[in-house]
């Protein structure tokens, strides 16, 4: 039953797109558009939800006599989809909500409003989709309309160009993934995935369907190095569709790749958690690397949509390896730690971006450089923006800490696989999660420090002005979110269980019934940690100390100018910039990674020019992988583009030619 | 012959064909041209309702309804765009009124001609329908009269020429074959016949005479490399002329291939039609995919696209099987749609711009929406992407065969990455962007090139049940 | 009786190619119209030939329309139009006569091979026929391909449908149509010959393609 | 019900405990180098005064420094705070100490690093930016250096809950292992990294174009002044007790000891920390302080350190 309610959700979002054509001419009609979705997805989220503790163990399924003739489209609701259903819609519902304000902004509502319902329809779709063409069919469409929203402003050049690639990698992707269907359901053409589940592929077949669904989820989920497009599109959309984009897009790859090698695939091979390891760790660290060069805010928030991709496989990698080896509850566990971060991503990464977008709004700026100082004109802003910066960093009592936490543990059960291979990796990739850890949390000072403290860079950054209340509201929600995942996680992990016992048999212990809200991944005497007290200790212990100091000590307070070791330059150029805070790490780094090199020039004595100091960084996964299949293709384009020249008599020889060869080839054959 | 349906699709446009030829008068002709192509596809639907029994000249069978209903659904919705396509030519001067009653008649014996060739039970017929059918074209595409359009017509006549050399002694190695099993006379060439008993026939005689065919009819279907005329003769025809061609000549050289091939699948001596199959249309579709991205001019562009999807539907009948059969039918329509529509709307958008030069447009979703998106809509349809028809042909080809020829599916793969690169980065330029050149409201009419964009968006979500059937019958006949 | 027709119309078809060779070898315009004019001549004879043994009156007709169309008519338009061009100068071609004889050689070769492999079963002298048949159309593809000049590379399609109508006429009973359809092809095929060739003639100053090929529409 | 009284008593004496003492450890350090160096050095108590000091006077808050700049240094002392009370000082039957494990200790420290490197942006000058990026970028090498440790001492003692660790060294069970003396080892140098001390940063220095964290609070005056001041000593003081909880567990009394065993617990702890102290002084007296891009290197070594006792142990397991 729960999905037929919840396409009907779905039609009610592809109805509201064309409509929206219509609507998209008038201020109140994005309002209503906008206002639509939101119900709409609050509703599927209800839906999802409900059948997500009310059914977890009913399977709700649905043929519906679309797409494939002879197969039907099939659509269904299990546990893992419910969840994948519910991260959707939570995330849809808080753009909407974002957007009743933010999108009243756009200068070209008719280019983003009809795609925007189509887009949540399509990934909710994925999700629910229960065989192999139902399935790409919503995949793409989801890139499709993605992509269409990523050119909504298509007058600037570097859009198109983001779309461009965009494009291109996404269709790459579904190739992969059509390849990888086109394996499992075999020359006959059983594409539902009861069929496939019911398969059970040779190793090798098996094998190449792992290596496609890891390259073709991994183009969309922005798997280093097919990351490439992700930090150019997702900063080009409008804010609240950036947000859709990392925040939830994202995970419906991440959904797509579980649902095809925990779900479909059958029993894992040992190695496969060796690749998905691997990807992630480099993911993890790679994407962090790159944020942190960046200072356009939303490209930066865009690569750290990478890095947490990167975490989430991780957990996806452990869960793989302790499936194989037949640890089951060691599987639930990195599992669990996977999908929870898929949740708190979406949670957070969607706050950031409509924080972003809430300052480009005020400033039309997107560029660092160009801000400062932005919590005296935008402390609400500010305050949820900062919620969100901890969270992403993993710092506790907030949500991201626990997934990475969770992942952790995981990491930590592992010297009991009996592989060699893992037991190289694991630890390595352990390294790698905490160094893209604690580079998260550099950036993210970096972030909302260049961002929000300091001074005003521009007069821009002087003008701002806090953002509406709509846009307030959803940053607020999803702010509250975070807390509440980070101080009481065992609720959210009881919420998974059915998803993990759907995917590895079992699922965690019970954690809502532990004393004090702990949460326990396999003993108390092992490991437990309890976001609620650390809150309560901590708000308690600054309290007491804010308390106890203002009661018994002074309480006085007075404004004077910035001390700065007697220097205090009143030019807010003096203060450390984007690139600056970051060139400690990009020393430390950024030469092997990116051939960091600083040029300084200096003029000679006595002339009057400036001094420059000349930063270049080079993408080498970009000149390794792209660049060359983009020379090759001009190069192969230019070639080939001479035929287009010939002359008839050249023309007929090539017909001559052919036929030569092919009465050759009888001649030979025979 | 008593004079039934399929007397009728002949009859309508030889009848219509005189008729223009004798009329002055541009809105009427354009009128009656209409009419004429609507009646002719009444009259093709109606063999779906009453079928014929086939003599020894003309058949009916579950092949070549799909072939015909589609040819003169297209041929009626191209009339339509024609009307306000050549109007507009008149208005500006380029056509001179003469030449439009030259130019209805044509189009009317171009229906005729490729009728013939889907009807016709006997192979020598099918090649002289498919041989007027060529002459046709070449006259109309010639019709502008300048440098470039004469030079178009003389290498589409030229090329033209020898492939249908090379066909007719395909044909007759066939008769040839067929000779000492079935007999002197005509029953060795009707078709009926010959598949009756095509398992006896001579292997090598079978072979030699595929590989003409191939060539022959291959050099009609725009396979590389034997495809130099397609791009120059789209480009500089008059963009009705563009879409037929590309909509439907195109699928009738390939309905007469096809029917070679099940004649040699039927002999499991003869050499295996497949592979040659798949190796040209692998090369038309990745050479084609190259071809797109340095292409200025936009109508020459959608040749090349033309031929790459020609090079995907053979790939999909050269494998063979229930469904790569099923997915190359599929496509075929769905491409003769999508790419007729696309040259509606890229006519339209030169008639605006006054140019047929990519550089030259810009920004047209700003400008002219309706044409822009359109344009959008069918580049989007035509690169495979969903929800549109061409996905849903291409899920099948790629997922069906892939498991039994991986490598060739990767390059096939590889080929359709490479092309939607390619015309994406030309949609870029222009239907985004900051408009360029002229932004005059068009005149045009909307209606076939949205009509054929439903159908697409249609049936990549759901098709009839009955055209499924009807599908998977041909798709089976085909084996 | 057997033997001695088969002879002659092996004789006839190998002539035939013969005369292909000599074209083929021909660097000279007016030299190479002659050379047609007897190579549908020959063709002419040899269907006659068919006709005769196979005793199918309607070959006469076939042969006919060889020997007046191809033989005489063609080559006395196609010399006017080379005098009204006033392009009787040598034809260009792209490769050389030994090159281009060796190619030749090689094609008829693998003519043989081709068919030569069609089993015993099929009546020899259609097998001998079709052979040679096969020679003439791929010798008439290649002068099309080794010639620059617009007039030639009409000769080499028509010898390539002389060949056509070798065949044609080779294969024993096959029904009118075929023939009605060649003389139609070739009809067709003149008289828009001759109206590019007009139009042509109207628009540039040559009929060498390569002149038309600075048209080609799209510049690099 | 008697359980949990003492157990909240036993929780709420070490939070006590760990406050009073830290300044104290701080002096003596102090003391000790002064003595070293043959100087007669500030009064062992000289920090108490100091926090008194400030803590009396006003705050000079620059002009365009935010709410974000008064609130950090209450959440910095609360995290720091809160982090030292979890780790078992003299006892390991503290009653929380299950509320957050090691990790999440090391986590609660890098919250608190994490909002101090943004007060040194606040103001927006030039000196706080310099030592807040250098303090991430010191921060970006020894977290991770540092869990890698955890990890080896986890995957020793089974657990990351520093109770069941200490308990599980104390048992003697593992016998010395080459990974826990690497583990040390870059323990000790990331304690150093991370409470700012010679050779990574210089505590007594302003004006310093080197200096990591007292670039960073430079702004911060008064009772701030006095919280980030008495968060550090607090910060040494858990450091320390870290390392005598895990490697030298000696004297830590259990979950439900007796008092003598307490006491005998307060006074090893005590021991502990004077040791700790004095091998610091020791070590700070005898080195030079590295630039700051050496640091990296001297840091990677913890990193490399602490994954190679991680590989080692997992290796070793399934031998």
């Amino acid at each position: 039953m729960m999905v037929v309610y919840s396409l009907y959700g779905v039609a009610a979002l592809v109805v509201l797109a064309p409509l929206a054509v219509a609507l998209g001419a008038s201020p109140r009609g994005t309002g209503a558009v906008y206002g639509a979705s939101l119900i709409v997805t609050l509703t599927l989220c209800m839906i999802a939800l409900l059948s997500l503790f009310e059914y977890s163990n009913r399977i709700s399924s649905i043929t519906l006599p679309l797409g494939l003739p002879w197969l039907g489209a099939h659509f269904r609701i299990d546990a893992l989809s419910a969840f994948f259903l519910v991260v959707v819609n939570l995330g849809g519902a808080a753009a909407s909500l974002f957007a009743l304000g933010y999108g009243r902004h756009e200068h070209s509502p008719q280019r983003v409003l009809p795609f925007y319902p189509a887009y949540l329809a399509a990934m909710n779709l994925v999700v629910m989709a229960d065989d192999a063409f139902s399935f790409l069919v919503s995949w793409e469409f989801m890139s499709l309309t993605s992509w269409a929203l990523v050119i909504a402003h298509h007058q600037l050049r570097e859009n198109l160009r983001a779309g461009y690639v965009y494009l291109l990698m996404a269709s790459f992707g579904t190739l992969a993934l059509l390849l990888s269907f086109g394996l499992l359901a075999g020359s006959d053409g059983s594409y539902a995935f009861d069929a496939i589940r019911a398969s059970h592929p040779s190793a090798a077949l098996a094998a190449l369907v792992l290596i496609l669904a890891v390259v073709g989820a991994g183009s969309k989920a922005g798997v280093v190095p097919l990351h490439a497009w992700l930090p150019l599109a997702h900063p080009a959309a409008p804010s609240h569709v950036s947000a859709l984009m990392s925040g939830v897009m994202t995970k419906v790859a991440v959904y797509g790749f579980v649902r095809i090698v925990f779900d479909l695939l059958g029993p894992p091979d040992w190695w496969w958690s060796m690749v998905v390891l691997a990807v992630g760790g480099i993911t993890a660290v790679m994407g962090v690397l790159y944020a942190l060069m960046q200072h356009d805010l939303k490209r930066l928030l865009a690569y750290h949509t990478v890095e947490n991709i990167g975490i989430i496989y991780i957990g996806l990698g452990l869960a793989l390896a302790f499936k194989a080896h037949g640890m089951p509850l060691a599987a639930a566990l990195a599992l669990t730690a996977g999908l929870f971060h898929v949740f708190n991503h979406s949670i957070f990464k969607s706050l950031l971006f409509f924080g972003a977008g809430a300052v480009l709004n005020a400033t039309g700026e997107r560029d660092m450089e160009h801000l400062g100082g932005l919590i005296h004109r935008m402390p609400q802003t500010a305050f949820v923006f900062l919620v969100g910066c901890v969270a992403i960093s993993a710092l506790p009592p907030l949500n991201g800490f626990v997934s990475e936490w969770l992942t952790f543990q995981a990491i930590l059960l592992s010297p009991q696989l009996p592989s060699w291979g893992l037991k190289f990796l694991v630890p390595a990739v352990g390294a790698l999660l905490a160094l893209s850890a604690a580079l998260a949390a550099a950036c993210f000072v970096k972030a909302f420090g260049v961002s929000f403290l300091g001074r005003a860079r521009t007069p821009a950054a002087v003008a701002a002005k806090e953002t509406d209340s709509n846009s307030l509201a959803a940053m607020y929600f999803l702010a509250a979110l975070c807390l509440v995942a980070g101080i009481v996680p065992g609720f959210f992990i009881d919420a998974l269980a059915p998803v993990t016992k759907s995917l590895v048999g079992v699922s965690m212990p019970h954690q809502a019934g532990v004393e004090w809200l702990s949460i326990v991944p396999i003993a108390e005497s092992r490991s437990s940690y309890n976001g609620l007290l650390v809150f309560i200790f901590v708000l308690l212990a600054g309290s007491i100390a804010a308390f106890a100091i203002h009661r018994l000590a002074s309480d006085k307070l007075r404004r004077g100018p910035a001390w700065d070791c007697g220097y205090p330059d009143p030019s807010s150029a003096t203060q450390y910039t984007a690139s600056s805070f970051a060139q400690p790490i990009r020393r430390v780094y950024g030469t092997s990674v990116f051939r960091a090199r600083e040029i300084g020039e200096m003029p000679p004595p006595g002339a009057t020019t400036p001094a420059r100091l000349t930063v270049e960084l080079r993408d080498l996964i970009w000149d390794a992988a792209y660049a060359p299949v983009a020379t090759a293709i001009e190069y192969a384009t230019e070639k080939l583009n001479y035929l287009q020249f010939l002359t008839i008599r050249q023309y007929l020889s090539l017909v001559f030619a052919a036929l030569v060869i092919l009465l050759l080839v009888l001649a030979i054959w025979q | 012959m008593s004079i039934d349906a399929l007397a009728g699709v002949l009859l309508i446009p030889a009848f219509a064909a005189a008729l223009l030829a004798a009329l002055p008068g541009y809105r009427l002709t354009s009128r009656l041209n209409v009419l004429a192509t609507f009646l002719t596809f009444a009259t093709a639907v109606s063999l779906f309702v009453v079928e014929p029994k086939s003599g020894s000249y003309l058949l009916v069978d579950d092949l070549n309804k799909v072939f015909i209903v589609l040819t003169t659904f297209v041929s009626f919705t191209t009339s339509v765009f024609s009307a306000s396509y050549i109007g507009h030519e008149i208005e500006i001067g380029r056509l001179k009124p003469t030449y439009v009653r030259f130019y209805h008649a044509m189009y009317q014996v171009l229906m005729f001609a490729m009728n013939l060739a889907l009807i016709a039970n006997n192979i020598g017929l099918m090649w002289v329908a498919i041989e007027m059918a060529t002459l046709t074209t070449v006259l109309m595409v010639g019709i502008y009269r300048t440098h470039e359009a004469l030079e178009a017509a003389w290498k589409y006549f030229i090329l033209g020429s020898v492939g249908i050399a090379l066909a007719l002694f395909g044909t007759i190695l066939i008769y040839m074959a067929a000779r000492p099993v079935i007999g002197e006379g005509l029953d060795a060439m009707v078709w009926s016949v010959l598949v009756t008993h095509a398992a006896k026939f001579d292997p090598a005689l079978l072979n030699v005479a595929f590989v003409f065919l191939l060539l022959g009819y291959g050099t009609k279907v725009g396979l590389a490399p034997l495809h130099a005329w397609l791009p120059d003769a789209h480009a500089e025809g008059p963009t009705p002329i563009s879409a037929v061609l590309s909509g439907l000549l195109l699928n009738v050289a390939l309905y007469a291939l096809l029917r070679f091939k099940m004649l040699l699948a039927l002999n499991p001596v003869a050499i295996a039609p497949g592979p040659l199959m798949v190796t040209m249309g692998l090369i038309s579709c990745v050479f084609a995919a190259f071809m797109l991205y340095r292409r200025r001019d936009i109508k020459r562009m959608f040749a090349y696209s033309s031929i790459e999807h020609m090079g995907i539907i053979v790939f999909a009948f050269g494998m063979g099987g229930p469904l790569a059969n099923f997915a190359g039918l599929l496509h075929m329509t769905m491409h003769s749609l999508t790419k007729s529509a696309i040259f509606f709307a890229v006519g339209h958008i030169a008639q605006v711009k006054g140019t047929q030069k990519i550089a030259d447009m810009g920004g047209l979703t700003v400008t002219n929406p309706v044409l822009g998106w359109g344009l959008v809509l069918g580049v989007v349809a035509i690169a495979g992407l969903p929800p549109l028809g061409i996905f849903m042909s291409e899920f099948l080809v790629v997922s069906s065969t892939f498991a039994r020829q991986p490598v060739l599916v990767i390059i096939l793969v590889f080929g359709i990455l490479v092309a939607l690169g390619g015309l994406f980065l030309r949609l870029n330029t222009i239907a985004f962007g900051e408009p360029r050149g002229p932004t005059a409201p068009a005149q045009a009419s909307y209606v076939p090139m949205f009509a054929h964009l439903a159908i697409v968006f249609m049936a990549g979500i759901y098709m009839p049940p009955a055209l499924v059937t009807g599908f998977q019958n041909v798709a089976k006949l085909l084996g | 009786m057997r033997g001695i027709t088969f002879d002659i119309a092996h004789m006839l078809a190998g002539s035939l190619v013969l005369v292909s060779f000599m074209q083929l070898y021909q660097d000279r315009l007016y030299a190479l119209l002659n050379l047609f004019a007897l190579h549908a001549l020959v063709l002419a004879t040899s269907v006659a030939w068919q006709a005769f043994i196979q005793d199918a009156p309607h070959l006469y007709l076939t042969a006919m329309i060889a020997l007046v169309f191809k033989a005489i008519v063609i080559p006395v338009a196609l010399h006017r139009i080379i005098v009204r061009l006033g392009i009787h100068r040598e034809i260009e071609t792209v490769v050389g006569v030994g090159p281009a004889m060796l190619l030749g050689m090689g094609l008829v070769a693998l003519s043989m091979v081709v068919m030569l492999r069609v089993t015993a079963e099929a009546d020899p002298l259609a097998r001998e026929d079709l052979a040679f048949a096969l020679s003439v159309v791929l010798l008439g593809l290649l002068m099309m391909v080794t010639r620059r000049n617009a007039v030639s590379q009409v000769i080499g399609f028509m010898s390539l449908e002389n060949g056509l109508v070798l065949a044609a006429t080779g294969a024993k009973g096959m029904p009118l149509v075929v023939e009605i359809s060649i003389a139609f092809s070739v009809l067709i095929a003149f008289i828009v010959i001759g109206i590019f060739l007009f139009r042509i003639r109207e628009r540039f100053d040559t009929v060498d393609v390569q002149a038309l090929d600075r048209f080609r529409g799209e510049r690099r | 019900m008697a359980v949990i009284i003492r157990d909240f008593a036993l929780q709420g004496a070490q939070m006590l405990l760990v406050l009073l003492l830290s300044p104290l450890l701080t002096g003596f350090v102090r003391k000790v180098k002064a003595r070293l160096l043959r100087r007669q050095g500030p009064p062992l108590l000289q920090p108490y005064l100091d926090l008194i000091r400030l803590l009396r006077k006003d705050v000079v808050l620059a002009n365009n420094a935010s709410w974000l700049f008064r609130v950090i240094p209450y959440i910095v002392f609360a995290g720091i705070w809160v982090a030292a009370s979890l780790v078992p000082t003299f006892g390991s039957g503290l009653m929380f100490s299950w509320s957050a494990d090691l990790i999440a200790i090391i986590a609660l420290l890098g919250s608190a690093r994490f909002f101090l490197a943004l007060a040194g942006l606040d103001v927006g000058t030039s000196f706080g930016g310099i030592g807040s990026s250098r303090e991430v970028m010191i921060a970006s090498l020894a977290e991770p250096a540092m869990l890698m440790i955890v990890f080896t001492l986890a995957l020793v003692a089974g657990s990351t809950q520093l109770s069941t660790m200490a308990a599980h060294i104390l048992s003697g069970e593992e016998g010395l292992r080459v990974s826990l003396g690497l583990a040390l080892l870059a323990l000790i140098i990331v304690a150093i990294a991370e409470n700012a001390r010679i050779p990574i940063d210089n505590p007594a220095t302003h004006l310093e174009l080197t200096m990591v964290h007292e670039a960073m609070v430079l702004e911060y005056s008064g009772r701030h002044l006095a919280l980030i001041e008495l968060s550090s000593a607090l910060k040494l003081l858990l450091y320390v007790s870290v390392i005598g909880c895990l490697f030298a567990p000696w004297g830590i009394a259990g979950p439900d000891a007796s008092f003598p065993a307490l006491a005998i617990g307060v006074a090893s702890y005590m021991v502990k920390l004077a040791v700790a102290g004095l091998m610091l002084a020791l070590f700070e007296t005898a080195i030079a302080k590295m630039r700051v891009f050496r640091v990296p290197a001297f840091l990677g070594a913890a990193l490399m350190l602490g994954l190679l006792a991680t590989l080692l142990l997992f290796v070793s397991r399934s031998l």
